[in-house]
């Protein structure tokens, strides 16, 4: 199988994530879309690193995972703490801050 | 002590008495700077005979010599010295105008007596003679130019010395902006003096002259007309005159001192001065008499109509200076002078005399009010009598001869200057008829009810004071005309003054009868060496003969004059309501006034008002504002970007993402 | 299986050890009671000995551990800048309602986190040690962000700040991805080396990649159209924070924009150069016009900070040693500038009701020139009037991009300038002139966070404290300082310059 | 000794800042009064004849970007920076005498632009003069905005607006001209080490295609400043908020520098752009003295009577630059010195008059002179001289400029001078309409009092001398003058060559 | 053999990542997810990379995604309305979506780069095996590898700060998260 296709498939995830964050409003889902994202990162690491033949990229996508773990314990922390403050679970609905 | 030496003395005493006077104020009493003002226009006068004793000690030919104080402004090839020039023709104007200054200060000394801001007025008086002597011993253009704007100005500060009467300050205003107007053609004609010989001083420039121009070419033509618009504007020639009549709201010693006898003369001056460019430039030359005809006429027939004492002779004034440009403009520069001379005389005579008239009127000046001060000053009339025959070219008169030497050379000149004499002539015929109009309105007949006062009490006659124009009551403080003014007839000062006007009126003219002498060409001779126009000299016995006819045409008027007020009074009103059309237009002085006012003043004020409420707001303003709403407007369409959704947020961020990489994959290979 | 350890320099990377030492001590402090007060204490200890460190190391510039770090001057100028803006933040965070909220262990421990990120980031020298430190430089600032619990606003900016950026870092990484993709190799110069010899020079998979790496180090320097992030961030924040964030986060990125563009990208410079060129003209015209009519002074800070960042991706842009000299010439200045207003700022909202709004500044001229002066300075500092720090930095930047035949850009800064003195002086205004309009006196009406439930509590004097006065009256007279003497300034900016463009 | 003079007023005014309320105002005057002794020291001292600088400084300041501090006086700012602190101690004297609210702050301000001023006359280095005239605005933005007139009450903009819009305005241009500074700087230095110093711009040159749009950025800041027509747009509000001693020594000087920095630095760094967009600049000054002159007799507010006259007499100058002869040059540089030494103490008198009325309109005033003879005979010198009647050093001044421009482009000549008959009618306007005709009731006519008459005798002084001897600054300034206008037109200076042949000189122009 | 698991892996991947978006229940959304992780650590494992494959499966569908499915259950699947209230949103997000898809793929297909139209140089058995990826973590990228570890410290103490329910209890929780590194 081409490199190719594991790339095109990436891009593809890594859109949908991104419309993903762009289209739902429930916190929750917006991290689980980040994490599409990150792992279309991740996908594409690899298939580089296997294209180019070194791991790096295998080990930069292991680095990813944790982030990206940190980045969704951080995430959740926020929503438990949006959620004691009796705000609505709904990023619409955060907007005390424009203009 | 050489000629310069002591020129330079005239200069000094009036600028001295200026100061002093005005310094002096409320340090010395009233009277004392009356006194200082006068004393050092005298010693002028004394300064300006020591320095004709000298020039008169020169051989002839070396008559001129220019001498200068310190660099007034030497740069970058400009070369301004503060230097005079002191020739016949100077000094010639430097004895007129310090002499007669001399006795209008006498008579003023008088006349303000009971004025407030006496002090003022002795100051701006000496500081006229200072700008007028400055004028005429100017060493180069500059100079003169200085001269010439400040006597402008000495003219507004005293024609609008009563500050607080409106009609004055609005006349001083208009006879100060005429004067730049003309100020500025002086200085335009200076650029171009200086573009084309590179000097302002006139011995280079009347040296270099012919050698540079061809007669006619059109720089000279051009720097003559820009003369001559300072010279009108100065003189009160067409079209730049109306402010001449307006000038009269000025105290009378003002209107007889500068109005009359000195200031309005300086064109002439000029036009003396500055003859060798004149020659160049005959075309010029003839505009200019062409315009002092046509000046001596309208005056002349204006005059007819006036019923206001002081303006009638300001009108008279100018006619007179229609005959000296004539003159002057048309080669007879001595005669011309002489007639500047006389008319200094008895022009300033007349305004004294006219004066102590109206004061005895309680300021009142339509002479249709008057009548009969003949008994009631005896003084004044016999001087005012003395005063009108000069100007009506009474046989003997000094205007008699200064006039008639004009038109005899203009009879010599020949061809088209014949028409000078003729149309000169018609002008003596109607100044005699204006001039004994307005004596046998004033003097004869039964006194009115102010000259009866003084003939039963010997007092003035008083009345809540008004302003004569817009009839506005007035006090009598400072900036106002005090409570009252003196008459010749009570005030000894002023009849010394007037007692030697009149003298110097009769018979100044015997300094040069044809045939017998000629005082004034003689001295004035080495100033024209070398002009052509100068050397044409009319034979006695044609000069003679031109005397004749003037003598008969002034008679003729005088006599006219007596039939039409004397013998049948009716007659006037017959004619007024017979050319009713004819009597309105002269009456409205040919709508001069209203023609300026409708080519000039409005469409300045209109330009102001467009500039002010339409451009200033709409462009310039718009400018800004304009400028700020755009700003204004994209900041709210940011901040209306920045909504609050995170989810927008987001969107924006990709779709900068998405331009960026769509950038790159476009110009990636 | 063989495994030899890489030579770790140990002196080489002290001030991260030094760092991470302090950060877990102070962690530690609120675990034992006894220890919770002397946090702050223990986090300037830390950062002054990681700043004496890194003087130390000034100088000797090598790469540390296998080629993950660089420090060189350009890291270390930085890193100075970065650190001195914590320990300012760290001043201003006494008293501070968010310090309570969190814990003073675990909030300067974040701090010193975060720092910790923005050395890193500072002198890396590799994709992975990029990202990473990255990551470690924002996880904290997000949760700092939210650290006042109380305040609905401190979370929102918390949330929306996790959102976009972790956005921002997933599309940063996916352009790492592709770089690596075309050049196999992670390390800045294999990067450099891959472009030029692998043939790919211009490929599109390179340039797309290095338009998604654009992306995210713009979004963490708030250039537009990435920065929607900052104006709200800023406003939610706890001030300590935002002062932070303003200056540090935008200081570190900027330092690895600069590694990461011109050593790794340098050879595609005639790509790149004109896009940054075009975002920093807009962010340049939007952060200015987004500032004019804001009320909240943070708010307001925010978006010139948009604006300066502008200014400043113009010393990236021209990619020459003058440029890199210039940029953190400015950062320096800028340090200065915000700080000022900063400290001001927090100092009005902790002692009037009005928050951070712009009327809690009204004739502070008049009562309180101690305050009102530094933050007049800043604002015209920030302006870039003459006598100022901010002067000379524009200067040095403006030169540096007319020598780069970027003149454009520089008229740009120019109008810019133009555009933003209505804000500046709005705020200078307020502070000196009587009102333009005579609203009702402070009190009248609750401020932004004033009489909601939320309230922080009021300390009448905290604008006479010294740990605010302090810092105000300072950076206001370094910003003169610099402004009138700037040598000094100057050549410490240089020295970066020249740890790039040898 | 050039420091001194730069520096002595800020340092008084550090000082006062710490002395009592009551001494502050005396101190600065003070101030200011050490200030005039030295700069009289220095035109004492001057070398005349001499083109070049003296009393020059010149030391490194920042290496790295080669800017110099380097401070220097020749012909081209001798006498402004004479002017400048006699005006000042005028305003700072005439302010002393009055109430002010936080006096420290405000003569703190006063001096503060004293040395911003005198730096942006004296700095050799085209950055560090930049610098200056940018710090100018700082001080004059407080002093409008804190102590300025509120004008909503008449429809007008509150004080920090007006200020606001003259400050924004005034930068548009200045920081255009800090870029196309810079720009001059790199593209002159042509890879070499770059410097700003001014004297070295001129010999590295400039391409001609750079010069064009340099000049207009420079250009644009100038006329901004002075104001010129079209770009005045911030003058009305600014004159009307700015308290009046401070608006004295602002229109008095500041916007000298504009005209100042033509000469400066345009001509001498620009010299084909000058050329090339001499005519121009011509319309814009024409229109400016022709525009300044109309609104200046339709205006009934005092202010804005001399704002726009000002406007008028700056056209002139700029004419007179522009006429790129030396005479033409010399007139703008006397005629610099002149019209501040006018505008100042008119501004004065606006003061004294409102104080009487109560008002700033023409309209409701008259008849001052009844009981004030002495203010009315010095506001009766001031005004001449402001109409430059001849025998005034204004007159020398406009006769220089409009010789200048009457040989160079005779059709501007003629139609600028009509703005010398429309500065007679609206400067004489303005003082019979305030000081001649009938009182109004209710209107107290006092005589000025003898302090302000200690302010305002001096300026008149100043102005009757220099009529008496205007040689003293045509003498100092044409050396340098005949230089720069030398550089610009090419060859030996014009004039010289120009008395000698009378007639041929039309070709020259012609040439040029 | 291996492009038909390619497929079958990628359509998982797809479906998992569309589940996620499209799936009203954050619940499912979280499910889908965890099926879309799978069926990546697939495709890892056909790239030849187990280590990674194994971190994958381990690391997310294991801890991570236990952790959403607490927080959901802790805060409960707030459904959300259909309503749109950004102007736009809706219909700029898809397109956008398309675009960058497009824009990605161009820029791969179109790329110069030979070795992406192959499978890749041909690898040793140890490639990608736990030892290679241990040496290299250990070797090449220690720092960042600690620096990690120094990442998760703070994201407790993060989380912490976050979620604790009062003062008090800080302690412990901290204590706790001080563990955690």
């Amino acid at each position: 199988m081409n490199i190719e296709w594991y790339i095109v498939l990436s891009s593809l995830l890594f859109t949908i994530g991104a419309v993903g964050i762009l289209i739902r409003r429930s916190p929750i889902v917006i991290l689980l879309c980040l994490e599409l994202m990150l792992n279309a990162g991740n996908l594409a690491l690899v298939a580089f690193s296997r294209e180019v033949g070194n791991q790096q990229g295998q080990v930069f996508a292991l680095v990813v995972m944790v982030v990206a773990a940190c980045e969704v314990v951080v995430g959740l922390g926020l929503l438990v703490a949006i959620f004691r403050r009796k705000l609505p679970m709904n990023v619409d609905d955060l907007r005390e801050l424009r203009g | 002590m050489s000629s310069t030496a002591w020129a330079w003395l005239v200069l000094l005493f009036p600028l001295l008495g200026s100061i002093v006077c005005a310094l002096s104020y409320r340090v010395i009493p009233a009277r004392a700077a009356g006194a200082i003002g006068t004393a050092a226009v005298g010693l002028a006068f004394l300064c300006g005979i020591a320095a004709l004793v000298n020039l008169l000690g020169d051989p002839a030919e070396t008559r001129h010599h220019a001498s200068s104080l310190w660099d007034y402004a030497s740069a970058a090839g400009l070369d301004i010295k503060l230097g005079i020039y002191v020739d016949p023709l100077s000094i010639f104007m430097v004895l007129i105008v310090t002499g007669v200054s001399t006795l209008i200060h006498l008579y003023s000394f008088g006349y303000m007596g009971s004025d407030a801001g006496y002090h003022r007025f002795f100051s701006y008086l000496n500081f006229f003679v200072f700008s007028m002597l400055l004028l005429v011993l100017a060493g180069n253009f500059v100079l003169l130019i200085v001269g010439w704007a400040f006597v402008g100005f000495a003219s507004y500060a005293l024609i609008s010395f009563w500050y607080r009467r409106t009609t004055a300050t609005k006349a001083g205003m208009k006879a100060f902006v005429i004067n730049v107007v003309g100020d500025i053609g002086l200085v335009l004609a200076a650029f171009l003096i200086f573009q084309q010989l590179g000097s302002f001083e006139y011995t280079q420039v009347f040296e270099k002259a012919p050698e540079v121009f061809q007669t006619n070419e059109w720089t000279i033509v051009a720097i003559c007309l820009l003369l001559l618009v300072g010279a009108f504007a100065k003189s009160a020639q067409l079209p730049l005159h109306t402010w001449l009549p307006d000038a009269m709201e000025g105290p009378t010693p003002v209107s007889s001192l500068i109005h009359a006898a000195t200031m309005v003369t300086a064109g002439v001056y000029l036009i003396a001065r500055t003859h060798v460019l004149f020659e160049l430039a005959p075309t010029a030359a003839d505009i200019a008499a062409f315009t002092g005809l046509a000046t001596l006429l309208v005056a002349g027939t204006i005059a007819l109509v006036m019923t206001d004492l002081k303006r009638a002779i300001a009108y008279s004034t100018m006619s007179q200076i229609g005959y000296m440009v004539v003159g002057v403009s048309i080669g007879a520069y001595s005669a011309g002078m002489f007639h500047l001379m006389t008319h200094a005389f008895f022009k300033a005579l007349l305004f004294m005399a006219a004066g102590s008239i109206i004061s005895a009127m309680a300021n009142k000046q339509n002479i249709d009010e008057m009548s009969g001060f003949g008994k009631a000053m005896k003084f004044t009339s016999i001087a005012m009598l003395c005063g009108s025959l000069a100007l009506a070219a009474f046989p003997g008169t000094s205007g008699f001869f200064s006039k008639d030497e004009i038109l005899a050379y203009a009879t010599d000149r020949g061809g088209m200057y014949l028409i000078f004499t003729v149309l000169g002539y018609v002008g003596a015929l109607l100044t005699a008829i204006y001039t004994f109009r307005l004596v046998f309105r004033v003097l004869p007949g039964k006194p009115c009810k102010e000259a009866q006062e003084l003939i039963d009490t010997g007092h003035l006659a008083h009345e809540t004071p008004r302003n004569p124009a817009s009839g506005e009551e007035e006090d009598t403080d400072v900036g106002f005309p005090g409570p009252e003014h003196h008459i010749a007839d009570q005030t000894p000062s002023m009849k010394i003054a007037m007692g030697v006007l009149s003298v110097l009126a009769l018979f100044a003219g015997f300094v040069q009868v044809p045939g017998l002498d000629h005082m004034v060409t003689s001295f004035l001779e080495p100033v024209w060496e070398g002009s052509p126009l100068a050397a044409i000299e009319p034979s006695t016995a044609a000069s003679w003969v031109g005397l004749a006819i003037g003598a008969a045409i002034s008679l003729a008027g005088i006599g006219i004059a007596y039939w039409a007020y004397v013998l049948r009074p009716e007659v006037p009103g017959k004619l007024i309501e017979r050319f009713g059309w004819l009597h309105t237009f002269l009456y409205n002085k040919w709508y001069f006034d209203e023609l300026i006012d409708v080519l000039v003043v409005r469409p300045a004020l209109a330009i102001g008002r467009f500039a002010n409420r339409t451009f200033e707001r709409f462009v310039v303003d718009g400018l800004v504002n304009g400028t700020r709403e755009t700003v204004g407007e994209a900041g709210s369409v940011v901040r209306a970007v920045q909504n609050g959704f995170v989810r927008s947020y987001a969107l924006l961020l990709l779709i900068g993402f998405a331009g960026l990489a769509l950038y790159f994959l476009i110009t990636s290979s | 299986m063989n495994f030899d350890a890489p030579h770790i320099d140990y002196a080489g990377i002290s001030p991260l050890i030094a760092l991470t030492v302090g950060l877990v001590v102070v962690l530690m402090t609120s675990v034992f009671k006894p220890l919770r007060r002397t946090a702050p204490a223990l986090t300037m200890l830390t950062l002054a000995a990681t700043a004496g460190l890194l003087i130390w190391r000034w100088g000797d510039e090598q790469s540390l551990i296998a080629g993950a770090l660089r420090m060189d001057e350009l890291a270390i100028t930085i890193s100075l800048i970065a650190i001195a803006t914590a320990a300012f933040a760290v001043l201003f965070s006494i008293r501070e309602p968010a310090v309570a909220e969190a814990g003073s262990g675990e909030y300067h421990a974040l701090l010193l986190g975060s720092v910790l990120g923005m050395v890193m980031l500072t002198a890396a020298d590799n994709l992975v040690t990029f990202f990473v430190a990255l990551e470690t430089l924002s996880i904290p600032l997000y949760i700092l962000c939210a650290a006042n619990l109380r305040r609905e606003g401190s979370l929102e900016s918390g949330l929306k700040y996790l959102i976009v950026g972790s956005l921002g870092s997933a599309t940063l990484l996916y352009g790492m991805a592709f770089l690596y993709g075309g050049t196999g190799a992670t390390d800045f110069e294999g990067i450099a080396r891959g472009i030029t010899q692998g043939g790919v020079l211009g490929d599109p998979l390179i340039l797309v990649g290095i338009g998604m790496c654009a992306v995210g180090l713009a979004f963490k320097t708030s250039i537009a159209p990435f920065h929607q992030w900052t104006p709200d961030v800023y406003q939610g924040a706890p001030t300590p924070i935002t002062s932070f964030m303003a200056v540090a986060t935008k200081a570190a990125a900027f330092a690895v924009f600069l590694r990461f563009f011109d050593v790794a990208l340098g050879d595609q410079g005639s790509e790149w150069q004109p896009a940054l060129a075009v975002l920093a003209a807009i962010s340049i015209v939007v952060g200015n016009l987004g500032a004019i009519g804001q009320d909240s002074l943070k708010r307001l800070l925010g978006y010139s900070g948009v604006a300066q960042a502008g200014y400043m991706l113009g010393g990236v842009v021209v990619a020459s040693k003058s440029g890199v000299s210039a940029l953190v010439f400015y950062l320096a200045a800028y340090l200065f500038m915000n700080l000022a207003a900063f400290a001001v700022v927090i100092a009005r909202e902790r002692e009037t009701p009005w928050g951070d709004d712009i009327r809690a500044l009204r004739g502070l001229g008049a009562e309180r020139p101690w305050l009102a002066w530094p933050l007049t300075i800043s604002m015209f500092a920030l302006a870039g009037f003459p006598a100022t720090a901010g002067f000379i930095g524009k200067l040095y930047l403006i030169e540096a991009l007319v020598e780069g035949d970027y003149t454009w850009l520089a008229v740009f800064i120019a109008v810019g300038t133009m555009i933003s003195l209505v804000y500046y002086l709005r705020v200078v205004a307020a502070m000196w002139m009587r009102p333009d309009s005579e609203a009702a006196a402070p009190g009248g009406e609750p401020a932004i966070a004033g009489a909601a439930p939320e309230a922080d509590p009021i300390d009448p004097d905290a604008g006479r404290r010294l740990y605010l006065l302090a810092p105000a009256v300072l950076c206001a007279a370094a910003t003169v300082f610099f402004g009138v003497i700037p040598q000094p300034l100057v050549d410490f900016a240089s020295h970066a310059g020249a740890a790039i463009f040898g | 000794m050039i420091n001194v003079l730069l520096w002595l007023p800020l340092a008084f005014g550090l000082v006062g800042l710490f002395l009592p309320r009551r001494a502050t105002g005396w101190w600065a005057t003070v101030g200011t009064i050490a200030t005039l002794g030295i700069a009289i020291g220095m035109v004492a001292g001057f070398d005349t004849g001499n083109s070049g600088l003296q009393y020059t400084t010149d030391t490194t300041w920042i290496s790295g970007l080669g800017v110099d501090y380097s401070l220097g006086i020749d012909g081209l700012n001798l006498f402004l920076v004479l002017l400048t602190a006699v005006v000042w101690i005028g305003g700072t004297a005439f302010a002393a005498f009055r109430q002010q609210e936080r006096p420290q702050l405000f003569f703190f301000l006063m001096l503060v632009a004293e040395t911003a001023t005198l730096g942006s006359f004296l700095s050799q280095d085209l950055l560090l003069f930049v610098l200056f005239f940018d710090l100018m605005l700082v001080p004059f933005y407080f002093l409008f905005g804190i102590w300025g007139k509120d004008r909503r009450p008449e429809g007008g903009p509150s004080a920090p607006a007006a200020t606001m819009k003259m400050i924004v305005y005034t930068l548009i241009g200045s920081l255009l001209m800090l870029v196309a500074a810079i720009a001059t700087a790199i593209i002159s230095a042509k890879g070499h080490p770059i410097t700003f110093s001014i004297q070295a711009l001129q010999e590295q040159g400039l391409p001609l295609g750079s010069q064009r749009w340099i000049f207009w950025f420079f250009a644009a800041a100038f006329l901004v400043k002075m104001p010129a027509f079209l770009v005045h747009g911030w003058m009305p509000d600014a004159y009307r908020a700015a308290p009046l001693p401070v608006l004295a020594v602002f229109s008095g000087v500041l916007a000298k520098v504009g005209a100042y920095g033509f000469l400066r630095v345009v001509l001498p760094l620009f010299p084909e752009a000058t050329v090339e967009f001499q005519e121009i600049v011509l319309v814009i000054a024409v229109a400016s003295i022709l525009y300044g002159s109309v609104m200046a007799f339709t205006q009934t507010n005092v202010r804005l009577i001399a704002g726009y006259s000002s406007i008028a007499q700056l056209g002139f100058i700029t004419a007179g630059i522009f006429a790129l002869r030396a005479d033409g040059s010399d007139g703008a540089i006397l005629q610099m010195v002149n019209h501040g030494l006018v505008v100042a103490p008119i501004f004065v008198v606006v003061a004294l008059l409102v104080e009487r009325t109560g008002s700033e309109d023409i309209r409701e005033m008259g008849g001052l002179a009844f009981r004030a003879p002495i203010l009315a005979a010095l506001f009766l010198i001031i005004t001449l001289a402001t109409l430059a009647m001849p025998g005034s050093a204004n007159f020398i001044g406009e006769f220089y400029i409009l010789n200048g421009l009457f040989q160079a482009k005779i059709v501007f000549a003629i139609v600028a001078i009509s703005g010398v008959a429309m500065s007679a009618y609206y400067a004489l306007r303005l003082y019979q309409r305030t000081m001649h005709n009938r009182k109004p009731d209710g209107l107290e006519s006092r005589e000025i009092g003898f302090r302000d008459a200690v302010v305002l005798a001096p300026l008149v002084l100043c102005i009757l001398g220099l009529a008496l001897y205007p040689q003293l600054i045509l003498h100092r300034t044409s050396p340098t003058v005949e230089q720069t206008v030398a550089r610009v037109t090419g060859g030996a200076a014009p004039n010289a060559t120009l008395a000698a042949e009378g007639k041929g000189h039309e070709e020259m122009v012609s040439e040029r | 053999m291996e492009a038909v698991l390619f497929f079958i892996a990628a359509i998982g991947a797809i479906g998992g990542a569309i589940g996620v978006v499209a799936s009203r229940n954050p619940f499912y959304s979280v499910l889908a997810l965890i099926a879309h992780l799978f069926s990546l650590a697939v495709l890892f494992l056909l790239l030849t990379s187990a280590f990674v494959a194994a971190a994958q499966v381990v690391v997310y569908a294991g801890a991570v995604m236990v952790l959403y499915v607490f927080v959901v259950a802790y805060v409960g699947e707030g459904g959300e309305s259909a309503w749109e209230p950004i102007p736009g949103q809706r219909f700029l997000a898809p397109l956008l979506g398309i675009a960058l898809f497009v824009e990605l793929s161009v820029a791969v297909l179109s790329s110069a780069l030979r070795a992406l139209e192959t499978h890749g140089p041909d690898v040793g058995p140890g490639f990608g095996n736990p030892a290679a990826i241990g040496t290299l973590l250990l070797e090449k990228f220690l720092l960042p590898f600690e620096a990690t570890s120094l990442l998760l410290l703070l994201a407790a103490v993060g989380a912490i700060v976050l979620a604790n329910r009062k003062r008090e209890e800080r302690e412990g929780a901290s204590a706790a998260g001080g563990g955690a590194a």
